[in-house]
């Protein structure tokens, strides 16, 4: 099964070599990203790691812009944050603050930058196939790539319920009590609306062999190979060391 | 008296479709009429331009004179009451009472009249005896009824269904058309969006095509449906109703409902 | 019963065996050292701890249905819609409503009520995975990973709770338990506002209770996180009185016990990794105890102390309505749904045939 | 063939029986129209035939099933997936979510079979040009019209090659141009030696029917030709509209004119 299926639906998108990568890879690098930020300390260490792991893939993959400017759009909040709870209210010296606030700055940068870069590269039906080719049972494919889809699905569901409710006179607009009341009135339907789905979707699901003990056919093969296999576990190798030396507290970071 | 009136009115989405093309329509105050068009013709996009859900990307939507753009959805909720077509994006009453009651409620009924209201609405709508039933017991049919028992207990001057009869067996639709003929002869202005042309030929006097975001044809059914308008009405994607076709098949000009061919064929036999 | 309490008990003996060597082991319980270890530590005690669970089921009973039991198609089914909701409605309130709760564990409650302990934990644990990685914008969020851990732990024991039945409407109950339901409750307020107070008086050292007029922006947070709390205190209120439901109480304890432990494993990791920053409305509670002099440690705790109860209070009480508002049919059909029926309601419910596997 | 004989059934808690003694045969290559009112017990049939009921909505069920022969009542609902399948009414609810595109949604049941790689491939090109939707193959499934999805639905279930399928109201949310598509659709199913069971109200779908089946109060009434079940004038008591045909010959005797006015039957 080395040729990859004739599926409209899974084939490898975009021509850069990192989209050609297994998405398994690029999801243990985005793990192996974050864990590490968990970690390191210092603003040496997580400069060379947002550097190694997220600024030069994001390049090979022709989405450096993109994953700067998603990057700094959802870390901006946050760093405002961090900045004026260290740097104004801490009772240490204000370069202490900031020393701090940047390190902090730095690790949610990095983290943003691999979630993105992840998210920007990997399709969620590559990722569930991949995860298949890799033994992860079917059930848990499901949930985890329809816990993504599901969300724009729930947020459309609500801006109908919203329309709906508003046509009957609920007033979105007015104070809060009655936005809180307004509130039941919207959350409701939707949520309700979404379990009368789960119903529905469970027996399309059984009538369609989902419960058969074993693994479905696998209609997609990534693009794997010995040296990605060497690659996944070498993160998962350095990130221990990393844990260990940090405990240790033998590196600067 | 409540007048529904439509100037130009133009709309696009937001991700460029064009869903409405100049639409000009008048709906006078106590008239009824059906609002027919294939899938994307523009049907429920009109049905929100009259409560204010969406505002016209040009044009003016005017009701009872004023200018919808100056008034907020939950103001022309007083005046336009619309009844969506799916029931779960609406239900989340605990019982079927406290559904009918959430909107006159939330216009300040007091709550004897509310409930006076929804005892004589359940009844109308067959369903008296379920007031205290959760509305997920109910079946398709009896959701749907709540969902339109629950608009009408606003008692607002104009109403519009979308889709009433979507999923109805034949005494539900039998409750929709002795409801609506209710409506209208209770002085209430009636919108109704259907593609069951049955249903639309039995119950509406006017019949209003769209198209493409474009009304093509207007008026009564007799007109709407004669045998030189069905290529219009194929061209923007739909069927004559049965009995249309029947009739013409018979040789008795335009006979929209059932009705219209036992008069055509009863005059007939008369004559010979 | 015993052989399921052999199986809790092995389960948790193992998790507290772990944890507490690990703590010792990697730099004892003060705040400063324990704070970078605290989450491995609990990374590894509380899988070994469901292993440990798992493998005595095991060793009686050669099946583990007590666990696969929790996972049939219908609850897979629920568990995205559940990933969904915490996610949606948590990216809402952080970003819309800027006030100190989360509101991003009714999916984690929902699914370990109707489900179980394990399927509750799992469904927390995939939630904050997929909301830094495969959450579309504007929902991404890249610091939830790291909270997966807290959710593991809301749903195991809002699972729990669930199958003791703390989660069963018992609507007219009698005076005299009534009077124990709202002792119960007024006791669990009283603690939520004994443990705010004792960490607000600790982090501003005596001064005045109410937040300095001056701080507007504090000043109308307090006013939109009492407004929050006031009306779910008012429902338990309603509840408790109207419709004499004793369920009210059972909430709220259940609320605030799993806030404190979910704010005693968030506040590490809180302090540790983000200067216990979180872009949402608890930054404002932080810095009000940084300006008063606690540090960072004591902030971030004092701040989980008050923020993760009423949040769970709150996320109990509307998982309470959701659950409320189901049709009795529905929630039956889900592997633990009986224990959310009303006591007389749940027997005869008894001979739903289990899914074959 | 699948046979259900004496078959009874109570929902979980239920204090009454909603399907009673029920007497029911699907011989493939036919489609059987299965009419009623809303709470005549037409979804349970259509749950129970399929075998959801009891498997996976819970509840008893009493009498004897049998498919080919084979006595199916312990079997596990996988067991069962490539015998008989079944579609539901709402469209957008019976999706996957999995699938990026149409082809990966037909695929889906063939694929949880474990059926070899070729033999997924070839069913679901297979199921996809017996219900006209190849132009569809590779379109987002969530972003297709209710009539589009149904079909893609039903092309899902062919996919597993099954003997007997099972459709509860496939047209019901649907337009005239849509229902028509699905009805041609599930005309083709047969044709190609499916049997099928299809609940449904609107009168449009017994002109697919080679028999229908009447339900009523959780029993079958009658069974046979459509025009001979929908001419007898009973049915409008049971809440089953009559076709257009129908009701207008009984609407001119009635007026005292003669029915054969009408002339032939288009």
């Amino acid at each position: 099964m080395s040729a990859t299926a004739p599926l409209p639906s899974a084939r490898a998108q975009g021509a850069s070599p990192w989209h050609e990568l297994d998405p398994l890879t690029r999801l243990v690098v985005a793990l192996g990203t974050v864990a590490a930020a968990l970690v390191l300390g210092g603003i040496v260490c997580l400069s060379l790691l947002a550097a190694l792991t997220v600024l030069v893939p994001a390049a090979v993959a022709r989405e450096l812009r993109e994953v700067l400017r998603l990057s700094l759009l959802l870390a901006l909040p946050l760093g405002v944050s961090v900045v004026v709870v260290n740097v104004l209210f801490s009772p240490g010296t204000p370069a202490e603050g900031a020393l701090l606030a940047t390190g902090v700055v730095l690790r949610i940068l990095t983290m943003a930058g691999a979630a993105v870069l992840f998210y920007r590269t990997t399709r969620p039906a590559e990722l569930l196939a991949s995860l298949q080719y890799h033994g992860v049972p079917s059930r848990a494919t499901f949930v985890i790539h329809n816990g993504a889809a599901m969300i724009p699905r729930l947020a459309e569901r609500a801006r109908e319920v919203t329309e709906a409710q508003r046509a009957r006179g609920l007033d979105t607009e007015g104070n809060l009590l009655r936005r809180g009341r307004g509130l039941v009135a919207l959350a409701a339907p939707t949520v309700l609306g979404a379990m009368a789905e789960v119903e529905t979707r469970t027996l399309a699901l059984e009538t369609r062999g989902f419960t058969r003990p074993g693994r479905p056919t696998l209609l997609w093969t990534p693009h794997d190979g010995p040296v990605q296999r060497l690659a996944r576990w070498g993160v998962l190798l350095v990130l221990i060391v990393l844990v260990l030396e940090h405990l240790a507290g033998v590196l600067p970071c | 008296m409540t007048e529904v009136r439509l100037e130009a009115v133009d709309f696009t989405y937001p991700d460029g479709t064009r869903a409405l093309d100049g639409v000009d329509l008048v709906v006078p105050a106590g008239s009824a009429l059906a609002l027919v068009g294939a899938n994307g013709s523009g049907k429920t996009t009109l049905a929100r331009h009259l409560n204010g859900l969406l505002r016209p990307s040009s044009g003016r939507v005017a009701v009872d004179g004023i200018d919808a753009a100056e008034r907020t959805v939950a103001q022309l909720a007083r005046s336009v009451g619309l009844c969506f077509q799916r029931p779960d994006r609406q239900i989340f009453g605990r019982t079927v009472r406290d559904e009918i009651e959430f909107g006159p409620r939330h216009q300040g009924v007091s709550s004897e009249d509310a409930f006076g209201r929804v005892k004589a609405l359940a009844s109308r709508l067959g369903l008296g005896e379920d007031l205290g039933a959760h509305p997920d017991d109910l079946g398709d049919t009896r959701r749907k009824l709540l969902t339109i028992a629950s608009v009408l207990a606003m008692e607002t001057p104009v109403f519009v269904l979308d889709e009433p009869t979507t999923g109805l067996d034949a005494r539900g639709v039998d409750r929709i058309e002795h409801i609506v003929r209710e409506l209208v002869e209770a002085g209430r202005t009636v919108i109704g969006i259907s593609h069951d042309m049955r249903f639309v030929a039995e119950t509406f006097e006017r019949v209003v095509v769209l198209d493409r975001g474009r009304i093509v044809l207007d008026g009564t059914t007799e007109e709407v449906f004669a045998e030189d308008r069905w290529p219009a009405l194929r061209g923007a994607g739909l069927e004559p109703p049965e009995a249309a076709v029947i009739g013409t098949r018979l040789g008795l000009g335009s006979t929209p409902t059932e009705a219209a061919i036992v008069g055509a064929l009863t005059s007939r036999a008369a004559r010979r | 019963m015993s052989a399921t309490w052999l199986r809790v008990g092995g389960g948790l003996a193992v998790f507290a065996l772990i944890a507490l060597a690990g703590l010792a082991a990697l730099g004892g319980l003060e705040f400063d050292e324990a704070l970078d270890t605290f989450t491995l530590v609990m990374v590894v005690a509380i899988p070994a701890g469901i292993a440990t669970y798992a493998l005595i089921e095991y060793a009686q009973t050669r099946r583990i249905d007590s666990i696969t039991g929790q996972f049939d198609t219908r609850t897979l089914v629920l568990m995205p819609v559940a990933i969904a909701l915490n996610i949606v409605l948590g990216t809402a309130v952080a970003s819309a409503l800027k006030i100190p709760i989360y509101f991003d564990s009714i999916g984690t409650i929902l699914v370990a009520a109707l489900a179980g302990p394990l399927a509750g934990a799992v469904t927390g644990f995939l939630a904050n995975v997929i909301w830094t990685y495969l959450a579309p914008p504007p929902f991404g969020s890249p610091f939830a990973v790291p909270f997966a851990v807290v959710a593991v732990v809301v749903g195991l024991m809002a699972g729990t709770f669930a199958r003791w039945g703390w989660l069963r409407p018992r609507p007219d109950s009698s005076g005299r338990r009534l009077l124990v339901g709202g002792a119960i409750s007024i006791g669990a307020v009283v603690v939520m506002v004994v443990i705010a107070l004792r960490a607000w008086l600790a982090a501003a050292d005596g001064s005045s209770l109410a937040p300095k007029s001056d701080d507007t922006a504090f000043f109308i947070l307090g006013w939109l996180v009492v407004l929050l709390v006031v009306g779910t205190a008012v429902g338990l209120v309603v509840l408790l009185v109207r419709r004499r439901d004793l369920a009210a109480a059972y909430i709220l304890a259940a609320g605030v016990l799993t806030g404190i432990v979910a704010a005693f494993i968030a506040a590490p990791i809180a302090a540790g990794l983000f200067g216990g920053v979180t872009g949402s409305g608890a930054d404002f509670v932080i810095a009000a105890f940084r300006r008063a002099g606690a540090d960072l440690e004591q902030a971030v705790l004092g701040q989980s102390l008050i923020s993760d109860p009423v949040d769970k209070v709150i996320t109990y009480f509307v998982v309470y309505l959701i659950l409320g508002a189901m049709a009795t049919r529905t929630k039956a059909r889900f592997p633990q749904g009986r224990y959310l029926l009303p006591l007389n309601e749940s027997e005869d419910v008894r001979d739903r045939a289990a899914p074959e596997r | 063939m699948l046979r259900l004989a004496g078959v009874s059934y109570r929902y979980p808690g239920a204090g009454h029986e909603t399907l009673h003694a029920v007497d029911l045969e699907l011989y493939p290559g036919t489609v059987t129209g299965l009419a009623g009112a809303e709470q005549a017990g037409k979804s349970t049939l259509c749950l129970v035939a399929g075998g959801l009921a009891p498997r996976v909505v819970g509840g008893t069920v009493n009498g004897e099933i049998d498919i080919d022969g084979q006595d199916t009542r312990d079997w596990p609902m996988h067991r069962l997936a490539d015998l008989v399948v079944t579609g539901l009414q709402d469209p957008g609810g019976q999706l996957s979510l999995i699938a990026e595109t149409v082809f990966g949604e037909v695929a889906f049941g063939p694929a949880n079979l474990g059926l070899p790689y070729d033999e997924v491939v070839s069913s679901a090109e297979e199921a996809l040009r017996l219900v006209g939707i190849e132009h569809l193959r590779a379109h987002d499934p969530t972003r297709l019209s209710g009539g589009q999805q149904q079909l893609v639905v039903i092309a899902g279930l062919l996919a597993m090659r099954p003997r007997y399928l099972v459709l509860d109201e496939p047209v019901a949310h649907l337009d005239a141009a849509s229902a028509k598509l699905v009805l041609t659709a599930i005309r083709a199913a047969a044709t190609a030696g499916t049997a099928v069971l299809m609940a449904e109200q609107r009168p449009e779908a017994w002109t697919a029917c080679d028999a229908v089946a009447v339900l009523g109060h959780g029993n079958i009434l009658a069974t046979g030709a459509p025009d001979e079940i929908l001419s007898n004038p009973r049915i409008t008591t049971l809440g089953i509209e009559e076709p257009a045909e129908v009701r207008l010959r009984r609407r001119l005797s009635e007026a005292g004119l003669d029915p054969e006015l009408m002339g032939s039957a288009s």
